[in-house]
């Protein structure tokens, strides 16, 4: 707590200026060891009270440097490497990165490549959300919600296991298509997850909805309203719980999506109960693809012919997607090698994140808590 | 691939030869004069709604005279459509920031300054973000190796002889 | 035997030893009310988690003994050998005298609690003001602790402590009132503050508190049940030790055996004001129903309800030793699961003789209330959100407190005029009839 | 019921009490001083349990420990100590100081050598069962108005404090 000084400057912290009974401000510094912080985020509050005048965010403590990783490996071998940036929705992070070098390529995946990568994106889509919401729920007090999610969150665990060997960062996807073939009995798991998890779905909103506490501790906390969205780039469910009803999937489809029939959920208020109404919609919306995908799925290849050496032509390339936090954004710039010659990553947690001191200020300490776990921030990402 | 479009046609228009429209896969973007910087975004912004800035970052291209170009990602929700605005800057050459014109900007900026060393004028604060402050050196530019760092503040800071 | 030891049995007088003068069975009483109240404590740390844990789809402690039924043990072994650190910078005085303080209010609590009409160390005149005056002595150890651990976190979390205890015994203190006015409705017409004089004056009016004045009495019961669950810190009105807020709030900076006697305070403090509660408004050591089920043949039902607790929890002990894996590896574990069904099944046959039998039902009924209590405290933490500071100051204030007034209001003026009472009565009944 | 080892504990509660009474004007560190003055209340309120008074030392534990002490220390806590530790302590008036510990001293004495002379003894009694009662009964009777007045008096307080701390009203 002492060494937090260095780095408040911007929140004019004179000590000279306290008086003998000036009680009223106090630098708190939260993390970068902190339970609700989701990882290492360092939060610098400045407090009236339990009132926040102002916040600063100190970040980097999980860099990796992933971009510049990636400027020496080849296109394939940096595959793997996003899965460890937003390890929680990793199939998103791979869908991303993969179909961005596709369209350097200038390739398309086959179609039953896209399904499968559809299912899987939404399956984690559901799982990150689940995270999200167990967290958020333990971070507001409420325990219990937390292994609700943890027992449906493993379901869909196994079933990434089962496809791909592995749970969490799967790398599931390569450039081109897929590696694997759906296993025997994928079909029949994933419609028995669905059928499974939506009463689950029931469950938590059962516990968390209406539940006084818990609207009293969300409702009008955190707001920001749809224009500060827009010009903090804010993006995913914190945007459209302010009103935007903007989603890439809708928007700009990629992937399998334009075929699907599904809701972009709004909240209208922007503030934390409305994301959390956001989400959960959006995870039964998830429920809805998943099974309009595994009815429709089409036979035929997972493999677009790529060779082996894959050397895009020399330019540069934007794609995005829309992951479960946000817009998740590549972009790369071919030199005609086979490494790429920069990959800049957009991560939505990031962005988003920039938002908190606006969404926290003349809010309680227990709302920037609030407010952390309703950014659904994975600092893997953030910091890259 | 040229761009042509109405958008094009204003821009070209109001800044002439210094804007150069161009299409690659589809994905449109601008090749701009680095003196046009802060207005042609305050107009992207104003006039053309594209209020929501994706992104701010940089490419390092160390042979070329001016050495960097600096990007920025651009998204109108009236219109559905995306452009990437790109400049060249020198070593050592400042930019004006466009945090006054999207505030998202602050810390994308601020990252493509711990990254690259471009200096924006007229950011609010302009310091490292995901280094720690008084490290050396910007990692990503191509004169940077992928196993160097500053072992003068890993010696001091961290007490170690090397983070490697 | 010596006179000293003798001579409270033999007079065989209807007082609590502290009341009779006998320094030595106050000295006995003592040790096992501090004795029990400590292994309820240890008890209930392994209930705690094994309910929770039940309650959130896992199983809780199963490692340490045949269900993890030796984990209290194990954690007491690790907290004692654990380094007991005080951070640089700490006032140490203060820092080491904080836990115990805690501990000395709440311990000194259990000298008034009546678990039976004689089981008390002693009663006082002031009873229940004696327990509402040193329980708030509990709020000084918490500030100091957050005071002299030197650290931010401690301090939010002792400043929040110290606001909520304060704001919430106004509320508690008003419930308390309308109670104690109750007692003033027997016979002789005079009051009482006495917890033994208490629950005599529900037994005398035929009635539990919470049942008087309907709803009056429940309203009561409710504020103070509420105020209870804030006075103890626990969820949903954990906040001074909020978790995700304040890592542990005051005693962030402690370990080992000092934070266990933290975490012994608490729950200490939690059946302390529980037995409040049932003392004021569930009749105490009384079972339930005296006069709806009443006469011998229901006395003697009741009678064998503490035998028959004890057998069906060595029932379900021994189904669950049946259900151990046989596997030599599990052989140690269905043993000791064996035995644990064993006691209880002796303890269990020991209630059933007559000597014993007679004697233990005040006290069989005050803890039977009790674990309702802290089952009730267990549920709480697995159901709810946690409070916001400001959140909890308007419960306490803006709906408690004027709830308390009220309440307080309306039961004066109907014990005051008690055919007020029947006058509303008999009107609301009317009027639904119509 | 017999009282246990009177003149033992009356001699416990008040030494200490003396002990904690220097203690808190002696201490440099403001939040030592008031832990001292809770341990002087705390050992009144048992010279009073010992008067058979136990209403008046329950209310003494309750308002000046549990409430008047909890919140001196929630202040103190808040102010900024290392400043206030480096005040000068004491005011330095050795002579008025002196004089009235010496007017004092002959007080007590006066007091020891003639008090019997000088109070009627009052009737020895053990009140003990009847004593909460009383004080109930002497509040609401005798003493209506003094009482009302202090409770307007309070009020008046309660306001004034809100006035006082709320910036924005």
């Amino acid at each position: 707590m002492t060494d937090s000084t260095s780095s408040v400057s911007h929140l004019d912290l004179d000590e000279s200026k306290k008086t003998f009974l000036d009680a009223n401000e106090l630098i708190l510094n939260m993390g970068p060891q902190h339970p609700a912080t989701h990882g290492v985020l360092r939060v610098i509050l400045r407090l009236d009270g339990e009132k926040v005048l102002g916040l600063e965010c100190v970040i980097g403590y999980l860099h990796r440097g992933v971009e510049k990783i990636a400027e020496h490996r080849t296109y394939t071998m940096f595959n793997p490497y996003v899965d460890r940036m937003d390890y929680v929705a990793a199939v998103s992070n791979g869908l991303g990165y993969c179909e961005a070098v596709e369209k350097l390529l200038n390739i398309e995946a086959p179609p039953r490549a896209d399904y499968i990568r559809v299912i899987l994106t939404e399956l984690n889509r559901l799982a990150s959300h689940q995270l999200w919401l167990g967290t958020h729920a333990l971070d507001i007090g409420a325990m219990t919600p937390l292994f609700y999610t943890f027992r449906d969150r493993e379901e869909i665990l196994k079933i990434f296991e089962r496809y791909c060997g592995a749970r969490l960062t799967t790398h599931a996807f390569r450039i081109g298509g897929c590696q694997y073939e759906t296993y025997e009995g994928f079909e029949k798991d994933v419609k028995k997850f669905v059928a499974f998890v939506a009463p689950k779905i029931d469950e938590y909103e059962e516990l968390l909805t209406t539940n006084r506490i818990w609207v009293e501790r969300t409702k009008n906390v955190g707001t920001i309203s749809a224009k500060d969205c827009i010009a903090y780039g804010v993006t995913g469910p914190v945007l459209r719980a302010s009103g935007v009803k903007w989603d890439i999937r809708k928007a700009q489809p990629y992937a399998a999506y334009g075929k699907f029939d599904f809701e972009v959920p709004t909240g209208q208020n922007g503030d934390t109960y409305d994301r959390y109404l956001v989400r959960m919609a959006e995870m039964r919306q998830s429920l809805r693809i998943i099974q309009q995908a595994i009815d429709g799925i089409p036979e035929g290849p997972i493999m677009a012919k790529v060779s082996k050496v894959m050397k895009p032509p020399v330019g540069e390339i934007y794609h995005s997607i829309e992951a479960p936090k946000g817009e998740l954004g590549y972009f790369i710039v071919s030199d005609g090698s086979t490494q790429p010659y920069r990959v800049r990553v957009r991560p939505p947690s990031f962005v988003n994140l920039q938002a908190l001191d606006l969404m926290c200020r003349g809010q309680l300490v227990a709302d920037v808590i609030a407010v952390i776990g309703t950014l659904d921030i994975v600092l893997g990402e953030v910091d890259r | 691939m040229a761009w042509e479009s109405a958008l094009v046609a204003r821009l070209k228009g109001q800044f002439g030869s210094g804007v150069e429209a161009l299409t690659y896969l589809g994905q449109n973007y601008m090749q701009v004069d680095r003196s046009l910087i802060p207005n042609i975004l305050q107009i992207l912004r104003d006039e053309e709604q594209f209020d929501y800035c994706v992104d701010v970052t940089a490419v390092h291209y160390p042979k070329r005279e001016r050495q960097f170009d600096v990007l920025w990602i651009l998204y109108s929700f009236a219109a559905n459509e995306r452009v990437r605005v790109k400049t060249q800057i020198a070593e050592g050459e400042h930019i004006p920031s466009a945090v006054s014109i999207w505030p998202t900007a602050n810390w994308l900026e601020r990252e493509a300054y711990d990254m690259f060393g471009i200096q924006f004028d007229g950011h609010p604060e302009l310091k490292r973000i995901l280094l720690p402050d008084g490290w050396k050196g910007h990692p990503l530019r191509k004169d940077y190796g992928i196993i160097e760092q500053d072992s003068e503040w890993v010696q001091i800071n961290l007490g170690i002889e090397s983070g490697q | 035997m010596p006179s000293f030891i003798t001579s409270y049995l033999d007079k065989n007088i209807h007082v609590t030893p502290g009341q009779y003068g006998s320094p030595f069975w106050a000295l006995v009483y003592i040790l096992v009310v501090f004795g029990g109240v400590s292994l309820a404590v240890v008890c209930m740390n392994w209930l705690e988690r094994k309910i929770l844990a039940h309650m959130q789809i896992r199983l809780g402690p199963m490692r340490v003994g045949p269900h993890g039924l030796l984990q209290p043990i194990a954690d007491a072994i690790k907290l004692i050998l654990k380094e007991d650190i005080i951070p640089e910078g700490a006032d140490r005085f203060v820092f080491w005298i904080a836990p115990m303080i805690i501990l000395l209010a709440v311990f000194s609590v259990y000298t008034v609690v009546p678990f039976g009409p004689t089981h008390a160390i002693t009663d006082m005149n002031i009873g229940i003001l004696f327990m509402l005056g040193v329980s708030s002595l509990g709020v000084l150890g918490i500030v100091m602790a957050g005071w002299a651990s030197n650290s931010h976190y401690p301090l939010i979390g002792a400043l929040r402590s110290s606001a909520q205890m304060v704001s919430y015994e106004v509320a508690m203190g008003l419930a308390v009132i309308s109670a104690v006015v109750m007692t003033s409705l027997n016979a002789e017409g005079t009051g009482t503050l006495s917890m033994i004089g208490i629950v005599q004056a529900q037994y005398a009016q035929h009635v539990w508190f919470i049942f008087k004045f309907f709803p009056l009495g429940l309203i009561a019961f409710f504020i103070f049940a509420v105020a209870m669950v804030a006075e103890t810190n626990r969820a949903p009105f954990d906040l001074p030790e909020a978790e995700s807020e304040l890592t542990a709030g005051f005693h962030t900076e402690y370990s080992g055996l000092r934070w266990s006697l933290f975490m012994l305070g608490e729950y200490a403090a939690m059946i302390a004001v529980s037995s409040i509660a049932i003392t004021l408004w569930l009749g105490g050591w009384m079972r339930p129903f005296p006069n709806l089920l009443s006469g011998p043949t229901w006395d003697l039902a009741f009678s064998f309800f503490p035998a028959l607790t004890f057998f069906a929890l060595a029932g379900m002990t021994f189904y669950s030793t049946m259900r151990m894996p046989r596997h030599s590896y599990f052989r140690v574990q269905t043993i000791g699961l064996g035995a644990f069904g064993a006691v209880f099944a002796v303890i269990g046959l020991i209630l059933l003789l007559p000597g014993v039998n007679g004697r233990v039902q005040d006290i069989y009924w005050f803890i039977f209330k009790i674990a309702v209590f802290m089952y009730l405290y267990i549920w709480y933490r697995g159901t709810f959100p946690r409070y916001r500071f400001d959140q909890l100051m308007k419960v306490g204030w803006k709906i408690l407190l004027p709830m308390g007034i009220g309440v307080l209001m309306l039961t004066g003026i109907v014990a005051l005029r008690t055919e007020l009472w029947d006058f509303m009565h008999e009107a609301l009944r009317r009027l639904v009839h119509v | 019921m017999e009282p246990v080892a009177t003149t033992f504990f009356f001699y416990l509660l008040s030494g200490l009490a003396i002990l904690s009474g220097v203690l808190v004007i002696t201490r440099k560190n403001p939040v030592h001083s008031a832990l001292a003055l809770i341990l002087t209340l705390l050992c009144l309120a048992g010279l009073y349990l010992m008067l058979y008074a136990p209403f008046v030392a329950g209310v003494q534990i309750i308002l000046y420990v549990g409430g008047i002490m909890v919140l001196f220390l929630f202040v103190i806590m808040l102010v900024n100590l290392e400043r206030s530790q480096k005040e000068k302590q004491f005011n330095q008036q050795w002579v008025p100081g002196i004089l009235a510990a010496v007017a004092l001293g002959a007080l007590f004495v006066t007091i020891y050598i003639k008090g019997d002379a000088l109070f009627v003894r009052p009737e020895m009694r053990f009140p003990e069962a009847e004593n909460t009662q009383q004080v109930g009964q002497m509040l609401y009777s005798n003493y209506m108005f003094p009482f009302e007045i202090a409770s307007l008096l309070l009020l008046v307080a309660i306001i004034g404090a809100v006035v006082m701390a709320k910036k924005r009203i």
